[in-house]
C-alpha cells in the first residue's frame, strides 16, 4: 500500500475509533497509540514532501471519482510544508504531553488523547483537502476538539473560554456554510479548482459577498481582529500541550484557509490590500494588549495573534518574496511559539493564576526550562542569530521592494513593544528576587527532549537558513501560480465526460 | 579555515565553554575567557592583513568579511580593551555568582564588536550589532537592575536604533540593489541626492550607541549599573561602534556628494550633528558634576566625551576627523582605566558613593596613580593624550569650521569637566580619612596590572601621539580623506602653528626634577607625614571623631549659578512618552471585555462594515 | 652649541625676571592697598622677606604625596607657561620655546598649576581648603568663558593661534588689538578681574572665613614655593595680556642690549598699568559670593565676547 | 396535480420565493438577535441553532427546481432525471445538520459546566477572563 | 439603545443577504442540461443509477461520491461524544454520588412508551436498511432509534444503557466504516471505493458497499446520540 495523502486521514481515524476498545486491554495504550500515529504522520510528510518538491502537486481522489465529481486531496508544496510542520509539531506536542501529570484518570486520559490527536488530524485535513465543503467539515472537527480541550480542566475557567470559542466558532461555521451555499448556486460545484476556474463568471456583487463571508469565517480561525476575542481566553485556559497546539497548529490551519481562499479561489485584487490592513490592525492591537499583560499565557496568546497579523501582512504584500517570507514566518512562529508555550506552561505549572509575577527568580530552580524560554523570547522578537531574525528581515525587504516605508516602520515599532514585554519576563525569570514559594514542577525527560528539539531547531535555522529557503521559494512560486493548480486538478477543460 | 571565521568561531565556542565550564569547575571561566580573548587578539594582530576580504552566502544574502584600515582602528580599541578588561575581571568578579552567564555574555559582546569591525556588508553588520546589543543588555541587568530606568531603557533605545538601521538597510537593498557597504557607498546611497532618509536613519541607529542627544538617556544608568569590568569596555569600546558608523556615513557622504544642493544638505546635517554633539557634551558635563556616585559621574562624563568625538566627526575636515578618531582611542583608554579604578574601589570598599568614601590615597596608591593620570588625560591637561586630542579638536574648530560658537560650547563643557574631574579625585582619594575606610587595602595585582598598562599607554600617547596617528591616517585615507601629514610628536594645524609635545614634556620634566629635588631634599629633614586629622581649622585642633569630610553639595554654588540649565531634562520627556504609550495600550486591551456576547457583536459589526464597504474594498 | 647655551641662559633669566617682577608687583599692591585703606602698610620688598622667612623655616609636617607635589606642580605650570610665551616681541634673548606652543596650549597649561594646587589642598583634608578649591574651580568656569571668547575672536580675526604672530601683526599694523577688536578686549579685561582673584572675586582664599582657603594647610617651603609660583603666574598673565592686546613690547628688528632693556622697560610699564585695573576695581567693590561671581561673568562679559567674535567674523 | 401546482407556482412565484427565502433569512436574523441580545446561555445556544436552521432551510431552498421531483429513481421515475431537484444541497444539508447537532450538544454541556461553576447562566456575569 | 443598534445591524445584514438572493431565482434550474454534465449535480443525476446502482441519488452522494464528508461527519459525532464525556466527566469518586435526572413520568406515558419503543427502533432500522432505495438513511434511521431510547430514558428511571456495550458498538461501527475504506485501498483502488458489483437498481441488495456503509453509520449514529442523551441526563448530584 503506497503512501498517499489519505493516510493522514484514516490512520488517526482507525486509532481514534480503536482507542476506546484498546483502553480496555491496557491502560497505557491510549497514551501510546497517538504517538505512533503522529510519528507515522511525520514519515508520510517527509515522503510526500520529497515527492511534491519535485513534481509540484500530489492529488488523490476518494471513492474512485476524480475531481470535481468526488472529493480529492491535493498537496502543493505550500500545504506540504504546512502539513509536515504540523506533523512534526504534533509529534513533539504528544511527546511533551505524554504523562501529562494532571491527567490521571483513565477516562480523562482516553478522551484527552483522542481529542488532541483528532485536532491535529482535522488541521491536516483542512490543509490537504481540495473540496470546499470537506474543508468545512474538517474545520468543524478542529472546532469541536479544540473546544472540548479548552474546557478540559475543571479547576480553571476552561468552560467559559470554551463557550466563547464555541459561540464565535458557531458564527464561523455559519458564515462559511452560507458562503459555500451561495458559491454553489453560482458555480454549481464544490471543488476548489473548478470554483477558481469558474470564478470569473460570478457577478462582482455576489462574489464580494461570498468573499466577505469566507473572510469572516476563516478570519475567526486565523485570529483576525476583531474576530479573535476567543483566542486569549482559550490559549490561557487550555492545557499546556493544547495551547501549544493552538499556537502551532490550529492557527496555521485558519491562515491556510484564508490564504487558499484569497489566493486560489478568488481573483479580487482588493483582497490583498485588505489582508495588509487587517493584519496591521490585528498586529498593533494584539501587541499593545500584550504589553500590559500580567498573565503569561495570555501574553503569549496576544503575541501569537500579533505574529499572525504580521504573517497576513506579508501574504498581503503578495510578491513572491513576500509570500516566501510569510511562509518562513509561519515556520518560525510554529517552532518558537510552541517552545514558548511549552516552557511557559511548565514554568507556570503550579501557580494558581498564571501571573508573570509568580515567576520571580524561578530560573534558579528550573535553569534548563528558563534558558529555553529565554532563547524562545530572543528568537520571537527577531534578534539575530536566532531564526526569528531571518523571517523578519525577509518580510521587511519584501516590503521595501514595494516602497512601503510606513509598513516597515510600523512593523518595527511593534517589534520594539514585543521586545519590551518579552524581556520583562526574561529578566524577571533570572533577576527578580525569588518571592514565590510554590514548589516547581520538574518536567519529565520526554518533555525536555521535545523542548530541546525545538530549541535546537531555532539555532539551526538561525545559523543556516538556507536549509529551508529553497523549498519555501518553490512553495511560494507554486502557490502564486493559480493556473497550474487548476490545470493539474482537472487536467482537462471543465466539462465532465 | 578562513581567519575571520576562525576568530568568530573561537569567540563563540569560548562563550559556550565559559558558560559550561563554570558549572563544572567554579571560578575557572574567568581565566578561560581571558585566555580566549588574548588568543583572539594575538591571532588578529598576527594573522589578519588589512584589506583582504572573504565572501560567502548565508540566507541567500552575499556576506563579506574583511578589515579596512578604518575599522582596524576600532579593532585595536576592542581587542586591547577587551583583553585588559578580561584580565581585570578575573579578580573583580571572583566572588560573584552566575559567572558563567557573565563571561559567556562578555565574550559574546566582544564577538559582536569584532564582527562589526569585520563585516563589510550591512546584514552581517546588523547581525553582529544585535548580538552585541542583547549580550550587553544581559550584562547590564546582571546586577538585577531591570527597572524601566536601566536595562529596559537601554534595550528599548538600542532596539529603536537598531530598527532604524534595519529600515535603512532594507531600503538600501531595495533602492540600490546591494547589501555590501562599499558598493552601497559607490552607488551613492549616502549622498543625499535621493532617499534622504536612508543615511539619516542609519545615523540615528549609530547615534543611539554613541549616546548622542536626545537618544542618550539610557547611557548614564546603563553604564553605572552594570559590572565595572564590563563597563570599561561598554563605555570604552562599545560606544565607539556608534562612532565607527557615524564616521563611515558622514565621510562617505562628504566624499560622494556630487552636486551643490546635496552638499548643502550635508552641511546642514553636519551643523546639526555638531550642535547636537556640543549640547550633549554640555548637558552631560553639568549633570556629571552634581552626581554623588562615582560610577554615575563617570557615566555622564563618557556621554560628554562622546559628544566631543561627534563634534570632531561633524567638522568633516582632516584635522577634525583625525582629532575625533584620536579622541575615540584615547577616550577608550582612559575611560576604561577610570571604570576599572571605580571597580577596584567598589571591590575593596564596597561602595562607590563619594559621600561615604574619602581619603583612599594612602590605602590604594597605585589605583590613585592610575586615576590621576586618567583624569589628567580626561581633563585634557597637557602633556597627556587627552590634551593632544582636545588641541586638534579646537584647532580644527577654529581654523577649519565656520561655527565658532560651537567652540565656546565645547570649551565651556571641557572647563566644567575640571570640576567633576576634581570631584572624582577628591571624593574618592583625597580629603579626610574616615574610620569606615580604615580596613581598606590595595586592589589585587591582577586588577592593578591592566590599569597600570592603560595609564602607561596614556603617557606614551601623550608623548608620542604619532603612534596612534599612523593607523588613524591610514584609516582616514581609506575613508576618502586626503593624506594627513603627521609626525611622531608634533601637532600642526592648517595655519602652521604647532604644539610640540617633545619640548613640552622636556620643560615639564626638567622643572619637575629641579623643584621636586629641591623640595624633597631641603624639606625632608625631620618632616613627618601626619594624618588628615592633624589640621588647623581656624586655630583649634579637631578631635579624632570629629567629622570634617566635605562631600555633600560639592558644587552647590555652581548649581545655583547654572540653575536654568538644570531645569529641563530629556529623561522626563522620554518617560512621559513611555507612560503615554503604556496607558494607550492599557486602554486598547480593554477591547477584550471578557463578555462572549461582546465578541459576537464584534464579529457582526465587522461583517456589517465589510458588507457596507465591499464595493470599495473588493472591487476587482 | 652656544645657541643652546644662550637659550638656557635666556630661560633662566626669564624665570628670575618673572619671579622678581611678580613679587615686586605684589609688594606694591600691598602697599597701595594699605594706603587706600588708610594704613601704613608693609614695605614694598616685604614679599621677599616673607619668602626668605618661609624658605628658611624647617618643615615639620607634610600631608602626604599630593601635598608634597602641589608646589611642584605650580612651579611646573608657571615655568612651562613662561617658557612658551614670548617675553619680548621677536627678541633673540627671550624667544624661549614660544614657537612651539600656541594659545590653546597655554590655556590648558595654565590650568595645570591650579589643578595640582587643588589636589594638594585636597589631600591635606582641611575642609576649608576643599571649599576654597571648589569655589576657585567654579569661578574659573565663570571667567574662562569671556576670556576664551575674546581669544577666539582674536584668532579668527588674524587667522593665527600663536601669541608671537599676534604680537607681530600688531607691531606691523601699528594698531593694538585693544582697538582692533574692542569687544574682545573688554571681555578679556573683565575676565582678567576674575583671573587675578582680587576683590570682589577673592572668595577663593577669603582669609576671614576660609583661613586663606586652599593654601591654609601649607607652611614653610611649601608655602614659599607656592608664593613664588603665584608671583610668576601674575607676571605671565600680565605679559600675555600685553602681548595680546597692547601691542606687546620690544622691537623684533633690533635685539641689541639697549633695545632689549628698553623693551623690558616698556613691558614693565604696560604690565604695571594693566595690573592696576583689577586692583583698583577691587578697592571699590565688596566681595561676591561664588554664584554671584559666576553670574557676573556669564552676563555682560560673555555678551561682549560674543560681540567680539561677531565683530571678528563679520565687521573686520 | 402536478400541472395545478405548476400554475399556482407561476402565479405566486414571488410570494413563494419570499416565503422560502424570507423565512430562512428571517430565521437567521432571529438567531443572530438571540445570540446578541439574550443574556441566558441556553437562549444563546438556541439562537445558534436557529441561525443554523435558517441556513439549512436556505440550502434546501436553493436546491429546489420548479416542479421537480425527489432525486430518487424509485420505480416509475427511472428516466426522469431532468426533472429531479438538485441532490447536492440535500446531501450537504444532511452533513450540516449533524454537525450543528454536535456543536449544540457540546455547547449545552458547556452550559451545564458553567452553571455549576458560576451558579448563574447570565453570560454577562461570566467574565473571569478578560483583557 | 443597544437593542436598536443591534437591530439596525441585523437589518443591514438582512438587506445584503436579500439582494444577494434576489440574484438566485427560487426554483430556477441551475443544473443545466443533465446529459451535458456541466455541473456535478447533472453528472450525479445522469450517472448515479448506472454507475452505482443506487436509486437514492442523495445516498449515493452522501456515502459514495462525498464519502469523505460522511466519514468526517461520523468523526464529528464521535468527537462530540468524546468531548461531551470529557467536559462533563466525573471521576470515579464523584461517579457514585451522581444519579440520573429522573423526570416525573405518568403511567400512561410509561405504558405507551413500552408499546412504542420496539416499533420506533424497528422503524429506525428499516429506515437505514433501505437508505439506498427510499428517502432516509443511516443518519435518519439512527436518529429515530435514538429517539426511542430517549423515550425510554426519560420515562423509566430504572432503564440504563449499558455503557460498555455502547462503546463496543460505536468503535466497531466506526472501525468497519474506515475498514471498508481501507479495503478499497488494499484492493488496489482508492479509499472508500465501491469495489463490489453494484447489482440491480431498486433491489434491496444493490449498490455494492453503499448500503453496508449506511447501516454501519446508522448503528453508530444511534449509539452516539443515545450516549449523548445519556450523558446529558446524568448531571444531578445526589443530595
Amino acid at each position: 500500500m503506497v503512501i498517499s495523502p489519505i493516510h493522514y486521514i484514516f490512520v488517526p481515524l482507525v486509532a481514534a475509533f480503536a482507542i476506546p476498545l484498546l483502553s480496555k486491554l491496557n491502560k497505557e495504550l491510549p497514551r501510546i497509540i497517538p504517538g505512533i500515529v503522529l510519528f507515522y504522520n511525520i514519515i508520510i510528510s517527509f515522503v510526500l514532501m520529497q515527492e511534491v518538491n519535485e513534481v509540484g502537486y500530489i492529488s488523490e481522489v476518494i471513492a474512485g471519482w476524480r475531481a470535481p465529481i468526488g472529493i480529492n486531496l491535493i498537496i502543493t508544496p505550500f500545504s506540504g510544508f504546512l502539513v509536515s510542520l504540523i506533523s512534526v509539531l504534533g509529534f513533539l506536542i504528544w511527546l511533551y504531553g505524554f504523562r501529562f501529570k494532571k491527567v490521571i484518570d483513565d477516562g480523562e486520559l482516553r478522551s484527552y488523547n483522542i481529542l488532541q490527536m483528532m485536532m491535529i488530524t482535522g488541521a491536516i485535513g483542512i490543509i490537504i483537502t481540495g473540496d470546499i465543503f470537506n474543508l468545512f467539515v474538517f474545520l468543524e472537527i478542529v472546532a469541536i476538539t479544540a473546544v472540548s480541550l479548552t474546557s478540559f480542566y475543571r479547576g480553571r475557567d476552561g468552560a467559559e473560554a470554551g463557550f466563547k470559542y464555541l459561540l464565535i466558532g458557531g458564527f464561523a461555521s455559519a458564515m462559511i456554510l452560507l458562503a459555500i451555499l451561495i458559491l454553489y448556486t453560482q458555480v454549481g460545484t464544490l471543488n476548489m479548482a473548478e470554483i477558481a476556474e469558474r470564478m470569473h463568471t460570478v457577478p462582482t456583487g455576489i462574489k464580494s459577498t461570498i468573499l466577505i463571508l469566507f473572510i469572516v469565517g476563516f478570519g475567526i480561525e486565523a485570529e483576525l481582529f476583531p474576530l479573535n476575542g476567543w483566542a486569549p481566553d482559550a490559549y490561557s485556559q487550555a492545557p499546556g500541550p493544547t495551547s501549544t497546539a493552538f499556537a502551532g497548529i490550529v492557527v496555521k490551519a485558519g491562515v491556510y484557509g484564508l490564504i487558499r481562499i484569497i489566493f486560489t479561489l478568488f481573483d479580487i485584487e482588493g483582497a490583498y490590500d485588505f489582508l495588509i490592513i487587517a493584519g496591521l490592525i490585528t498586529m498593533i492591537i494584539a501587541e499593545a494588549a500584550a504589553l500590559k499583560q500580567t498573565n503569561l499565557k495570555r501574553m503569549l496568546a496576544y503575541s501569537s495573534i500579533g505574529q499572525m497579523g504580521l504573517a497576513l501582512i506579508a501574504f498581503g504584500i503578495g510578491t513572491k518574496e513576500a509570500v516566501f517570507a510569510a511562509m518562513f514566518l509561519l515556520l518560525n512562529h510554529a517552532i518558537i511559539k510552541s517552545l514558548l508555550f511549552m516552557t511557559g506552561s511548565i514554568l507556570m505549572y503550579n501557580s494558581k493564576e498564571k501571573t508573570i509575577s509568580s515567576l520571580h527568580g524561578i530560573a534558579k530552580r528550573l535553569p534548563f526550562i528558563s534558558i529555553l524560554f529565554a532563547i524562545g523570547a530572543f528568537a520571537i522578537v527577531g534578534l539575530p542569530p536566532f531564526s526569528g531574525f531571518w523571517s523578519k528581515l525577509y518580510i521587511l525587504s519584501a516590503a521595501a521592494d514595494k516602497e512601503m516605508i510606513f509598513l516597515i516602520v510600523t512593523i518595527l515599532a511593534v517589534s520594539v513593544i514585543e521586545i519590551i514585554y518579552y524581556f520583562r519576563v526574561v529578566s524577571k525569570l533570572y533577576f527578580a528576587e525569588g518571592t514565590t514559594n510554590v514548589e516547581v514542577y520538574k518536567p519529565k525527560i520526554n518533555a525536555k527532549i521535545s523542548m530541546l528539539i525545538l530549541g535546537i531547531a531555532i539555532f539551526v535555522i538561525g545559523f543556516y537558513p538556507d536549509l529551508v529557503t529553497g523549498y519555501l521559494h518553490n512553495a511560494a512560486d507554486i502557490l502564486l501560480d493559480k493556473a497550474s493548480y487548476i490545470q493539474y486538478v482537472l487536467n482537462t477543460d471543465s466539462t465532465i465526460q | 579555515m578562513n581567519i575571520f571565521f576562525l576568530l568568530i568561531i573561537i569567540l563563540f565556542s569560548g562563550a559556550l565553554l565559559s558558560f559550561v565550564s563554570n558549572r563544572i569547575v567554579p571560578k575557572i571561566s574567568g581565566i578561560i575567557s581571558f585566555l580566549i580573548i588574548s588568543l583572539v587578539s594575538i591571532l588578529f594582530f598576527s594573522q589578519v592583513n588589512i584589506g583582504e576580504t572573504f565572501q560567502f552566502i548565508l540566507g541567500e544574502i552575499p556576506m563579506q568579511y574583511g578589515v579596512t584600515p578604518y575599522t582596524y582602528i576600532f579593532a585595536i580599541i576592542v581587542l586591547g580593551l577587551g583583553t585588559l578588561a578580561a584580565m581585570y575581571s578575573i579578580e573583580y568578579m571572583k566572588d560573584k555568582d552566575r559567572l558563567g552567564y557573565f563571561y559567556s555574555n562578555f565574550l559574546l559582546t566582544i564577538l559582536g564588536m569584532l564582527g562589526i569591525v569585520f563585516s563589510q556588508d550591512f546584514i552581517s553588520l546588523f547581525i553582529f550589532w544585535e548580538i552585541m546589543t542583547w549580550s550587553s543588555y544581559l550584562l547590564v541587568i546582571y546586577n538585577g537592575y531591570n527597572s524601566r530606568n536601566v536595562g529596559m531603557k537601554y534595550m528599548i533605545f538600542s532596539a529603536i536604533g537598531a530598527y532604524a538601521m534595519l529600515t535603512a538597510i532594507v531600503s538600501i537593498k531595495a533602492n540600490y540593489g546591494t547589501y555590501t557597504i562599499a558598493e552601497a557607498i559607490q552607488n551613492g546611497a549616502f549622498n543625499f541626492s535621493e532617499h534622504m532618509y536612508i543615511p539619516i536613519m542609519l545615523l540615528v541607529g549609530f547615534a543611539v550607541k554613541a549616546a548622542l542627544m536626545p537618544l542618550h538617556v539610557w547611557a548614564p544608568n546603563a553604564y553605572s549599573k552594570s559590572p565595572m569590568s564590563f563597563t570599561s569596555i561598554f563605555s570604552g569600546a562599545m560606544s565607539k561602534m556608534g562612532i565607527l558608523g557615524i564616521g563611515l556615513v558622514l565621510a562617505s557622504a562628504y566624499s560622494y556628494s556630487n552636486n551643490d544642493d546635496t552638499t548643502n544638505y550635508i552641511t546642514a546635517l553636519r551643523y546639526t550633528l555638531g550642535w547636537l554633539g556640543g549640547i550633549t557634551a554640555v548637558m552631560a558635563t553639568i549633570y556629571a558634576l552634581i552626581q554623588t556616585d562615582a560610577k554615575k559621574l563617570l557615566a555622564y562624563s563618557s556621554v560628554a566625551q562622546l559628544g566631543y568625538i561627534i563634534v570632531g566627526l561633524s567638522t568633516g575636515t582632516e584635522l577634525g576627523v583625525m582629532a575625533a578618531l584620536f579622541l575615540a582611542v584615547v577616550h577608550g583608554i582612559f575611560k576604561g582605566a577610570l571604570f576599572m579604578v571605580v571597580g577596584a574601589i567598589e571591590k575593596q570598599v564596597g561602595t562607590t558613593d563619594m559621600t561615604k568614601i574619602s581619603g583612599l590615597i594612602r590605602k590604594m596608591p597605585f589605583t590613585f596613580f592610575v586615576a590621576l593620570v586618567s583624569i589628567i588625560a580626561l581633563a585634557g591637561v597637557p602633556p597627556l593624550g587627552g590634551f593632544v586630542g582636545k588641541w586638534m579638536l579646537y584647532e580644527a574648530l577654529i581654523t577649519e569650521s565656520n561655527n565658532y560658537f560651537l567652540i565656546i560650547v565645547i570649551f565651556f563643557s571641557s572647563t566644567a569637566a575640571f570640576l567633576y574631574s576634581y570631584r572624582f579625585l577628591f571624593g574618592l582619594f583625597l580629603g579626610q580619612e574616615e574610620k569606615e575606610t580604615e580596613h581598606v587595602t590595595e586592589a589585587p595585582i591582577t586588577m592593578i596590572i591592566p590599569m597600570m598598562i592603560l595609564a602607561i599607554l596614556l603617557i606614551v600617547t601623550g608623548a608620542f601621539p604619532g603612534i596612534l596617528f599612523e593607523p588613524i591616517s591610514h584609516g582616514m585615507h581609506n575613508l576618502g580623506f586626503s593624506d594627513v601629514n603627521w609626525s611622531m610628536s608634533v601637532l600642526v594645524n592648517v595655519w602652521g602653528e604647532e604644539s610640540n609635545m617633545t619640548y613640552i614634556n622636556l620643560s615639564i620634566g626638567i622643572v619637575f626634577v629641579v623643584i621636586f629635588a629641591f623640595l624633597t631634599i631641603k624639606g625632608y629633614k625631620g618632616t613627618k607625614n601626619v594624618g588628615t586629622k592633624d589640621i588647623s581649622t581656624g586655630g583649634e585642633i579637631p578631635t579624632e571623631n570629629e567629622n570634617l569630610t566635605f562631600q555633600l553639595d560639592f558644587f552647590k554654588p555652581f548649581e545655583r549659578a547654572a540653575a536654568p540649565l538644570y531645569k529641563r531634562s530629556m529623561d522626563k520627556i522620554w518617560n512621559d512618552l513611555g507612560n503615554a504609550i503604556d496607558s494607550l495600550s492599557d486602554f486598547m486591551r480593554k477591547i477584550y471585555s471578557g463578555n462572549g456576547q461582546t465578541y459576537a457583536l464584534f464579529v457582526v459589526i465587522f461583517l456589517v462594515i465589510l458588507l457596507l464597504f465591499k464595493d470599495t474594498l473588493f472591487a476587482n | 652649541m652656544e645657541d643652546l647655551g644662550l637659550k638656557i641662559f635666556g630661560a633662566i633669566l626669564t624665570t628670575f625676571m618673572a619671579f622678581a617682577v611678580g613679587m615686586t608687583y605684589g609688594g606694591i599692591v600691598r602697599k597701595l592697598t594699605a594706603r587706600v585703606q588708610n594704613r601704613y602698610g608693609p614695605p614694598v620688598y616685604q614679599n621677599f622677606l616673607d619668602l626668605l622667612k618661609l624658605q628658611s623655616k624647617k618643615t615639620n609636617i607634610a600631608h602626604g604625596f599630593m601635598g608634597h607635589m602641589a608646589p611642584v606642580w605650580i612651579i611646573i605650570a608657571a615655568v612651562t607657561v613662561l617658557m612658551f610665551i614670548p617675553i619680548l616681541n621677536g627678541n633673540l634673548w627671550f624667544p624661549n620655546l614660544s614657537f612651539h606652543g600656541d594659545l590653546i596650549f597655554l590655556l590648558y597649561m595654565m590650568v595645570f598649576g591650579s589643578l595640582g594646587m587643588a589636589l594638594g589642598a585636597g589631600q591635606t583634608g582641611n575642609p576649608n581648603s576643599a571649599i576654597g578649591v571648589t569655589r576657585g574651580l567654579s569661578q574659573m568656569v565663570g571667567y574662562e568663558i569671556p576670556f576664551v571668547l575674546a581669544l577666539v575672536a582674536l584668532m579668527i580675526q588674524y587667522e593665527t593661534t600663536s601669541v608671537q604672530d599676534l604680537t607681530q601683526i600688531q607691531h606691523e599694523t601699528g594698531v593694538w588689538n585693544a582697538f582692533a577688536n574692542p569687544f574682545a578686549f573688554l571681555a578679556a579685561l573683565f575676565a582678567s578681574l576674575g583671573m587675578f582673584r582680587y576683590s570682589p572675586f577673592d572668595i577663593v582664599g577669603a582669609p576671614a572665613e576660609l583661613a586663606s582657603g586652599p593654601v591654609s594647610e601649607f607652611g614653610g617651603k611649601y608655602l614659599g614655593t607656592m608664593m613664588s609660583g603665584g608671583a610668576v603666574f601674575a607676571f605671565i598673565k600680565l605679559t600675555l595680556y600685553v602681548h595680546l592686546f597692547f601691542g606687546g613690547a620690544g622691537n623684533p628688528d633690533n635685539s641689541g642690549i639697549w633695545a632689549t632693556l628698553a623693551g623690558i622697560g616698556i613691558l614693565l610699564i604696560k604690565t604695571f598699568l594693566l595690573y592696576m585695573i583689577p586692583v583698583f576695581y577691587g578697592w571699590i567693590n565688596p566681595r561676591y559670593r561664588t554664584e554671584q561671581a559666576i553670574r557676573y561673568f556669564w552676563g555682560w562679559p560673555t555678551a561682549l565676547g560674543i560681540l567680539g567674535v561677531l565683530w571678528a567674523v563679520y565687521i573686520y | 396535480m402536478q400541472e395545478q401546482f405548476n400554475e399556482i407556482f407561476i402565479k405566486y412565484h414571488e410570494i413563494i420565493t419570499i416565503g422560502v427565502y424570507g423565512t430562512a433569512i428571517a430565521l437567521m436574523l432571529i438567531g443572530l438577535y438571540a445570540i446578541l441580545m439574550k443574556k441566558n446561555l441556553v437562549k444563546i445556544v438556541i439562537g445558534l441553532t436557529i441561525l443554523d436552521a435558517g441556513i439549512h432551510l436556505l440550502f434546501v431552498g436553493i436546491g429546489y427546481i420548479q416542479n421537480g421531483t425527489a432525486p430518487i429513481f424509485s420505480p416509475g421515475y427511472e428516466n426522469s432525471a431532468d426533472r429531479m431537484v438538485d441532490p447536492v444541497p440535500q446531501a450537504l444539508v444532511l452533513t450540516a445538520i449533524i454537525i450543528g447537532f454536535a456543536v449544540t450538544a457540546v455547547a449545552l454541556s458547556l452550559v451545564i459546566r458553567l452553571y455549576k461553576h458560576h451558579n448563574t447562566a447570565k453570560i454577562d456575569q461570566i467574565k473571569h477572563l478578560k483583557w | 439603545m443597544k437593542q436598536v443598534f443591534i437591530i439596525i445591524l441585523l437589518i443591514i445584514i438582512g438587506y445584503f443577504l436579500a439582494n444577494t438572493f434576489v440574484e438566485i431565482p427560487f426554483g430556477g434550474n441551475r443544473i443545466g442540461n443533465v446529459e451535458s454534465n456541466e455541473t456535478v449535480a447533472g453528472y450525479y443525476l445522469s450517472n448515479t443509477a448506472k454507475k452505482t446502482g443506487v436509486a437514492n441519488v442523495i445516498t449515493a452522494i452522501v456515502v459514495n461520491y462525498r464519502g469523505l464528508d460522511t466519514l468526517g461527519e461520523v468523526t464529528v459525532l464521535f468527537l462530540a461524544t468524546t468531548g461531551l464525556a470529557s467536559i462533563l466527566y466525573r471521576r470515579k469518586e464523584e461517579e457514585e454520588d451522581t444519579e440520573r435526572l429522573n423526570l416525573p413520568s405518568s403511567r400512561i406515558m410509561r405504558s405507551g412508551v413500552r408499546v412504542l419503543f420496539p416499533a420506533i427502533v424497528l422503524l429506525g432500522i428499516y429506515v437505514f436498511i433501505h437508505g439506498h432505495l427510499t428517502p432516509g438513511g443511516g443518519f435518519q434511521g439512527g436518529t429515530i432509534v435514538a429517539t426511542g431510547f430517549l423515550l425510554m430514558l426519560i420515562s423509566y428511571k430504572g432503564f440504563n444503557t449499558d455503557h460498555n456495550r455502547m462503546v463496543w458498538i460505536e468503535s466497531l461501527a466506526g472501525l468497519s466504516f474506515v475498514g471498508i475504506g481501507i479495503w478499497g485501498l488494499l484492493s488496489g483502488n482508492t479509499f472508500l471505493e465501491n469495489t463490489t458489483n453494484i447489482g440491480v437498481v431498486n433491489s434491496l441488495i444493490s449498490g455494492g458497499l453503499i448500503p453496508i456503509i449506511y447501516i454501519v453509520v446508522g448503528f453508530k449514529v444511534a449509539v452516539e446520540l443515545t450516549g449523548i442523551l445519556d450523558i446529558l441526563l446524568k448531571i444531578k448530584p445526589k443530595k
